[in-house]
């Protein structure tokens, strides 16, 4: 049991990662090439999450009360989870929000073009 | 030896190369354009004659270009073999560029400018061949000749000297890069150096397999030279425009392979240790082979330049074939051969040329009695097939006396009844050319009694290098001597 | 962090991705994806990292999915149904994944055990930001703190990049003349209801007052700039959704936009820039003491986050803005969807 | 004003802000544009020169962003490696940018600002690329360089945006592929640091997620370097992007990820582990070798001649990448020495593609016809090229065959050696292909013998004018190659191979 709950937050990442992976490279309409693309990088995000998760931890906020130097308590590093992974993340996931939409105004280049986005009909046409 | 540091190799390479300039400026002033190519042959000359004096002395010259990798310059140096290669071609150069005025001029070509421009181009790197320090070095100037002949062998731009020019460039890229470059890293692997030693900068090493694996790389890879079987550019080339063929196909080109030969065996090598290990009959053997299928096949050729090409290749293996005797006389031999081949075998050229000009005649077939039209051309191409054929009164004769010399000292009987086989077939394939143009019945004549000859700057040149040819019989001593220099005797 | 909920969410994860990759109608794919986003946030909110949640809230299950939505009904909705000719891909795609999930399954047996309080992850680095984010930058906020200062320059490409999808997205679909031989047919008549009008336009300065609050009070709790400018932006989608586009760029035209855009990135490099003028290095904000009045180093990086924030805010608000309007009128900046 | 120590800083920001201005201005002036742009990537390289000069000088520089120390904020490191990448981006980028002026204006008349604003945007995220020492950082500058990518290749011709999309794919599952990888060796280290990583890696060396690390992160970006299995996007993409990005886009993409797999390979991951404690280095020269031959041979075949350059470039991955994995120094000098060398040829070879198709509307081979006499100044500096390209001297591509041949002697890789010899010959019958195309064929229209007068008719000066700059670089520099090796290259290689 223990191991399972030490490592199944990977092995689902690895799950989501392989189901990204495979629309990525097999499906035939664009969209949904995209989707698994978005579902493939969700999945990395889920690892590093994952990553910074601590045990008996809260979220990454130091208690305080308002304004400068209120907060002057020491700080107990064990009991905030660790923010780093979060920050790389919030990156991340606007990178994966930058390239959805490169991708799509793409797609929607190639529909204006081909007038479909199946990509064996893309080539047919092209042809 | 004393050595000295001095630009004048530089400056003797780079002054064709900076001539292209005020060459191509002047396009559209055909004489003054070719008033600087006789300028700049002349002083070329005058700067490799100025070094002769010198060398003789046995100074080296040396000067380093740049050092382009660690441990590897472009760095020039004048020795005797080099210097003795530059004179040849460097005088020549002049007297091709003569010729060249006469027969372009008598043709109307197309594309004079690109034709000088690379004319010259192509004699800086012949001259940077002949006096490279470095193996590295002389790598780089034989690929700078390739590459600025091609345009001169493809000048008709037709189809046909497309062909030839896509086998051209097949066979003499494709041996540089794919022999000479991977032995060139092998070696510096091996020694950690590429200048030229005097006993060779491999000797160090004595792995058998190695050797001969590296120099069968090296003799096929200088594929200039024609060894078979990979001669067949040459032929093909000589869709090339007569001078061109003239110059590049009975100097510069061939014996740049050949010469680079020689340099692999002196420099790279070394003659002791190629001895020690019995390769010079290898190459020896390879040599004697291509002499006497060259000369076979030049029988059988109607083609005027053709007989005269797969005569050269034949006549590039006496060469390579007095390197290989190792043997003192041998060798310089086969060096004096370059120089007396050269005047040789430019003379038949600018003949067949000449011909050309004056009767647009390319088969010997067709040439039965041309002697009463052209007579002083005849008479020089006679001139010019003794000195190849190695009869006396003609320079010829001194080479080829002293490779058979050199067959004998170095117990290569097999040998010496080559070359004297191929002499005889050279005089087969020579003499009834000489004798049908002369002595032929007025019904087989096919041409009228009137003289009337080719442009009076064809006919000067050829007239010149015939008369070069017999001279170098009575006064053969500068290079002899050079000869001699260059092995050490 | 409990972990039979978080087993829980996962395995409906996994559900969710299967399915919306499998599903034929593209629409339903689309919404699909978005309950996987937002079954990701709650995921990640129950392991602590709330901001990271906002944002996929804001992000992935928000705009991500309009822009999906947005881009099927410009092109078609459902996925033709073909089976010849895809074996070879099947088997490239299949033979990838296996591959990847067994080298990934490979290494992950070395893994330290999930949320080990003992781990490399969580003894190196971060021990120091949790406990010097207040006294280094009086921000309790540790993800803002790290954001925007001590990895501010990652930030800063961070909004680069999405500037950046601006800007492609833009050069690729904006239509600067009209297209006679267009193929996707843009007549229709937009859906129109007045009850979602009304309530929209009700909702929209709300949205924005929150939007607002997020931004500036990131310091203190989760959100910052960049989800408050996902929020801006979405105020306007929604005006663009429930009326046409042509109100949203009447509200927001195409120049100013794209002004906005260039303002925000610049806002956020310039504050970098101002501090090598003051002779420290980039992005080193306690200089920005010597202008700021009554502040001293600390309160200086506090406030240079601020600053940043803001210029994160707007620049998302705008390319969000733009994303949406290229992607749904085809470039034409006509009435949209 | 500003101190020198900042320069390593304003390589990057410069460029970033111009892009904002470029935006700006070129809303209400598109003609701005193109001199601002000119005048940013003229500042970057005095900047990026200068930075050399400094890291050859003084040795490696660090420059902590923010001020805060690394690991915990991020760090810039300039050593001789990224010095010299970063001169080679800023300088082909600039003459790029330059080329740029008429075929932009020519190609895309309605987006030229935003053209530009891309432009300069990749132009940041590869400098950022190659300068970044945060293995975190660097994904997000890659994502940079690859969304500009996308969208410059997009707005191409034909099948551009077919292309682009595939690109789409393959780029976001390499740079995915990357930072899983950065994400496993976070959660082994805690780190993110580059040289923090370095000086943690080697007491967990034997362990397996390290390995996967390794392997997630060469994948990734052999995938965006189009290493021979994963090329599949490459021809395409740049064979129908639009002029001014093939010409940007083709000499550093390649070259970039290269010089990003040495980098990780020596700083994160350490010379030794990479050839010590793995051992995969004779498998990875034999997928070099497929690179070179194949690559090479699919050359041979195309008929259009940007398809064939585009084919080579898959050729030339396969020698830097084969030299870093012979494990010698010998190799490792040839493989950087060929980052500077290749993204001046492939930059050559572009410009007069991009020149052709400016000037007759095409870059199949039929559109070469007769061009030596139309324009004779142009093929002067694609036969310079191309004589490159096969490796004749002086020229700078010999110095990197020379090297890397050497290595491959010393390392007894002999599979390696003649696949650069034969890639050698085939790039001569390639070349000599266009050579003659170009040279006997009569131009279109003219089925006469050819022999008369045609009309000089050569391309616009400012795209004459980086061509011949780089031509000619490509001569000097191959003369200097030694004192570049000696400054800089030797000071890249890893000690003690």
């Amino acid at each position: 049991m223990d191991v399972i709950i030490a490592s199944y937050n990977y092995w689902i990442y690895i799950l989501l990662m392989m189901i990204g992976l495979y629309a990525m490279l097999s499906k035939n309409n664009l969209v949904k090439k995209i989707i698994g693309m978005s579902i493939f990088q969700a999945a990395i995000i889920v690892f590093y999450v994952s990553i910074g998760a601590k045990r008996g931890a809260t979220i990454p906020i130091i208690e305080h009360g308002h304004g400068h130097g209120a907060a002057e308590h020491a700080v107990n590093v064990m009991n905030y989870v660790n923010p780093l992974p979060h920050v790389l993340m919030l990156t991340a996931i606007v990178v994966s929000v930058s390239t959805l939409g490169v991708a799509l105004a793409i797609i929607l280049g190639i529909h204006r073009r081909y007038g479909t986005v199946e990509e064996d009909e893309i080539m047919e046409k092209i042809q | 030896m004393e050595t000295k540091i001095c630009i004048r190799p530089l400056l003797a390479i780079l002054v064709s190369l900076i001539a292209v300039a005020p060459i191509v400026l002047s396009s559209k002033r055909p004489n003054l354009r070719e008033g600087w190519t006789f300028i700049a042959g002349i002083i070329k000359f005058s700067l490799v004659a100025s070094m002769v004096p010198l060398v003789l002395d046995g100074v080296r010259l040396e000067y380093t270009v740049a050092q382009v990798l660690p441990g590897m310059a472009i760095k020039l140096a004048v020795d005797p073999m080099g210097l003795m290669f530059a004179l040849v071609s460097s005088s020549l150069w002049i007297v091709t560029s003569a010729y060249s005025i006469g027969y372009m001029r008598g043709l109307d070509e197309h594309s004079q400018t690109r034709y000088f421009s690379f004319f010259a181009i192509a004699l800086s790197s012949t001259i940077g061949v002949a006096f490279s320090a470095n193996l590295f070095t002389m790598y780089l100037f034989y690929e700078m000749l390739s590459l600025a002949t091609y345009p001169l062998v493809t000048h008709h731009q037709d189809d046909e000297s497309r062909y030839s020019g896509r086998k051209y460039l097949a066979f003499i890229l494709g041996t540089s890069i794919g022999f000479v470059l991977p032995a060139m890293l092998i070696s510096y692997n091996l020694a950690g150096t590429l200048e030229f030693a005097n006993n060779g900068f491999l000797s160090g090493t004595t792995s058998k397999t190695v050797m001969t694996v590296l120099l069968i790389m090296f003799v096929f890879g200088f594929a200039k030279a024609a060894i078979m079987p990979f001669h067949g550019w040459l032929p093909a080339a000589m869709v090339a425009p007569t001078p061109v063929s003239a110059l590049l196909h009975a100097v510069a080109v061939v014996k740049v392979g050949v010469f680079s030969i020689f340099r692999i065996i002196t420099g790279v090598f070394g003659t002791d240790m190629l001895r020690s290990l019995e390769l010079g009959t290898v190459v020896a053997y390879l040599a004697a082979f291509t002499i006497i299928i060259a000369s076979l096949i030049a029988l059988s050729q109607d083609g005027l330049k053709r007989r005269l090409a797969f005569s050269t290749i034949g006549q590039l293996s006496y060469i390579v074939l007095g390197a290989a005797l190792l043997s003192p006389k041998g060798m310089s031999g086969g060096l004096v051969h370059i120089a007396m081949h050269a005047f040789g075998k430019i003379t038949l050229f600018f003949c067949a040329g000449a011909i050309y000009v004056a009767t647009r005649k390319k088969n010997i077939s067709d040439m039965v009695g041309i002697g009463k039209r052209m007579p002083v051309t005849m008479i020089a191409f006679l001139i010019g097939s003794m000195s190849v054929i190695g009869l006396p009164p003609t320079g010829g004769f001194f080479s080829k006396w002293y490779l058979v010399l050199g067959t004998i000292e170095a117990d290569q009987i097999v040998m010496l009844f080559v070359l004297l086989t191929s002499s005889l077939l050279n005089a087969a394939y020579f003499l009834p050319i000489v004798y049908k143009a002369f002595f032929c019945t007025a019904e087989e004549s096919m041409f009228d009694d009137k003289v009337a000859e080719a442009p009076v700057w064809c006919v000067a040149p050829l007239s010149l290098t015939a008369l070069v040819s017999i001279a170098l019989f009575f006064y053969p001593t500068l290079f002899m001597r050079l000869a001699e220099m260059a092995l050490g005797v | 962090m409990i972990w039979q909920i978080d087993l829980m969410v996962l395995t409906l994860i996994v559900f969710c991705a299967f399915s919306a990759v499998m599903v034929k109608d593209l629409l339903s794919a689309a919404i699909i994806f978005g309950a996987y986003s937002f079954l990701m946030c709650l995921l990640w909110t129950e392991m602590g990292a709330v901001d990271v949640a906002f944002t996929e809230a804001a992000v992935g299950a928000g705009v991500s999915t309009i822009f999906m939505i947005a881009a099927i009904f410009r092109t078609s909705r459902s996925v033709k149904h073909r089976s010849r000719g895809r074996r070879f891909y099947k088997l490239i795609g299949f033979f990838a994944a296996a591959v990847t999930g067994m080298v990934l399954l490979y290494g992950q047996s070395d893994f330290p055990g999930w949320a080990d309080p003992n781990s490399p992850a969580s003894s190196h680095l971060s021990p120091y930001f949790i406990t010097h984010t207040i006294s280094d930058t009086a921000v309790p906020n540790i993800v803002t703190s790290v954001l925007a200062d001590y990895r501010g320059f990652d930030t800063m490409f961070e909004t680069a990049v999405i500037f950046t999808a601006g800007i492609a997205v833009i050069f690729v679909l904006r239509q600067y003349r009209r297209d006679q031989t267009d193929v996707a047919g843009t007549d229709e008549v937009a859906y129109q209801s007045p009850i979602i009008q009304t309530v929209s336009r009700q909702m929209v300065p709300f949205i924005q007052l929150f939007a607002l609050y997020v931004v500036a009070h990131g310091h203190h709790s989760p959100g910052g700039g960049f989800q408050g400018g996902v929020i801006l932006g979405a105020s306007f989608i929604l005006v663009g959704l429930s009326y046409d586009l042509r109100s949203v760029l009447k509200k927001m035209g195409e120049g100013p936009n794209i002004i906005f855009g260039n303002l925000g990135v610049f806002l956020y490099a310039g504050i970098g820039a101002v501090c090598i003028l003051l002779g420290a290095n980039f992005l080193d904000y306690s200089v920005l003491s010597r202008i700021l009045p009554a502040t001293d180093s600390v309160m200086a990086r506090s406030h240079g986050i601020l600053g940043v924030e803001i210029g994160v805010a707007i620049a998302v608000m705008a390319i969000m803005i733009a994303i949406y309007v290229n992607i749904s009128s085809h470039g034409k900046y006509d009435k949209g969807l | 004003m500003i101190s020198p120590e900042q320069y390593p800083v304003l390589i990057v920001v410069i460029p970033l802000l111009s892009a904002f201005i470029i935006n700006v201005i070129g809303w209400f002036r598109k003609g701005f544009s193109y001199p601002l742009i000119v005048l940013s990537l003229i500042i970057t390289f005095y900047l990026s020169v200068s930075t050399l000069l400094q890291v050859v000088d003084g040795g490696a520089i660090s420059y902590r962003l923010g001020g805060w120390p690394p690991p915990f904020g991020i760090e810039y490191v300039i050593d001789h490696l990224n010095a010299l990448v970063l001169v080679v981006i800023s300088f082909v980028s600039l003459a790029a940018a330059v080329f740029s002026k008429e075929s932009v204006k020519k190609e895309l008349p309605d987006r030229i600002p935003q053209y530009y604003t891309l432009f300069i945007l990749l132009v940041t995220g590869l400098l950022g690329m190659t300068i970044t020492g945060d293995a975190f950082n660097l994904y997000v500058l890659i994502e940079i360089a690859a969304l500009t990518s996308y969208a410059l290749i997009a707005f191409g011709r034909d099948r551009a945006l077919v292309s682009s999309f595939n690109y789409v794919i393959m780029g976001t599952v390499g740079a995915s592929f990357y930072l899983l990888g950065v994400g496993h060796l976070y959660i082994m280290t805690g780190s993110l640091n580059m040289g923090d990583l370095l000086s943690i890696l080697p007491a967990i060396s034997g362990s397996r997620a390290i390995f996967v690390a390794f392997l997630l992160i060469i994948v990734g970006i052999w995938t965006k370097m189009a290493f021979f299995p994963l090329h599949g996007w490459l021809p395409n993409a740049y064979t129908y992007a639009p002029t001014a990005t093939g010409v940007l886009v083709a000499p550093l993409m390649t070259k970039v990820s290269v010089y990003i797999m040495i980098r990780l390979m020596f700083s994160v991951f350490s010379a030794d582990y990479v050839f010590n404690t793995l051992n995969v280095h004779d498998i990875i020269v034999w997928m070099a070798v497929a690179a070179i031959i194949g690559g090479s041979l699919l050359a041979l075949t195309q008929t259009d001649f940007r398809r064939m350059l585009t084919y080579l470039i898959v050729a030339e991955v396969g020698y830097m990448v084969g030299g870093v994995w012979l494990a010698n120094s010998a190799g490792i000098t040839g493989a950087i020495l060929h980052i500077l060398n290749d993204a001046l040829m492939t930059l050559c070879l572009f410009l007069v593609a991009g020149i052709i198709y400016h000037k007759t509307r095409g870059h199949h081979l039929d559109d070469i016809r007769g061009l030596y006499r139309k324009m004779p100044f142009t093929m002067a500096a694609f036969t310079v090229g191309a004589l490159s390209m096969i490796g004749v001297p002086p020229t700078v591509g010999f110095f990197s065959k020379w090297y890397l041949i050497l290595g491959a002697i010393d390392a007894g890789q002999w599979g390696f050696m003649a696949a650069l010899i034969i890639s050698s010959l085939i790039n001569a019958v390639l070349f000599f292909k266009v050579i003659e195309v170009g040279y006997f064929e009569p131009m279109h229209g003219h089925h006469d013998d050819g022999h008369h007068e045609v009309t000089i008719d050569e391309a616009p000066f400012s795209m004459l004018a980086p061509l011949y700059v780089i031509a000619v670089s490509l001569i000097v520099v191959g003369i200097y190659t030694s004192s570049i090796i000696t400054n800089i290259i030797a000071h890249a290689v890893p000690k003690g191979l």
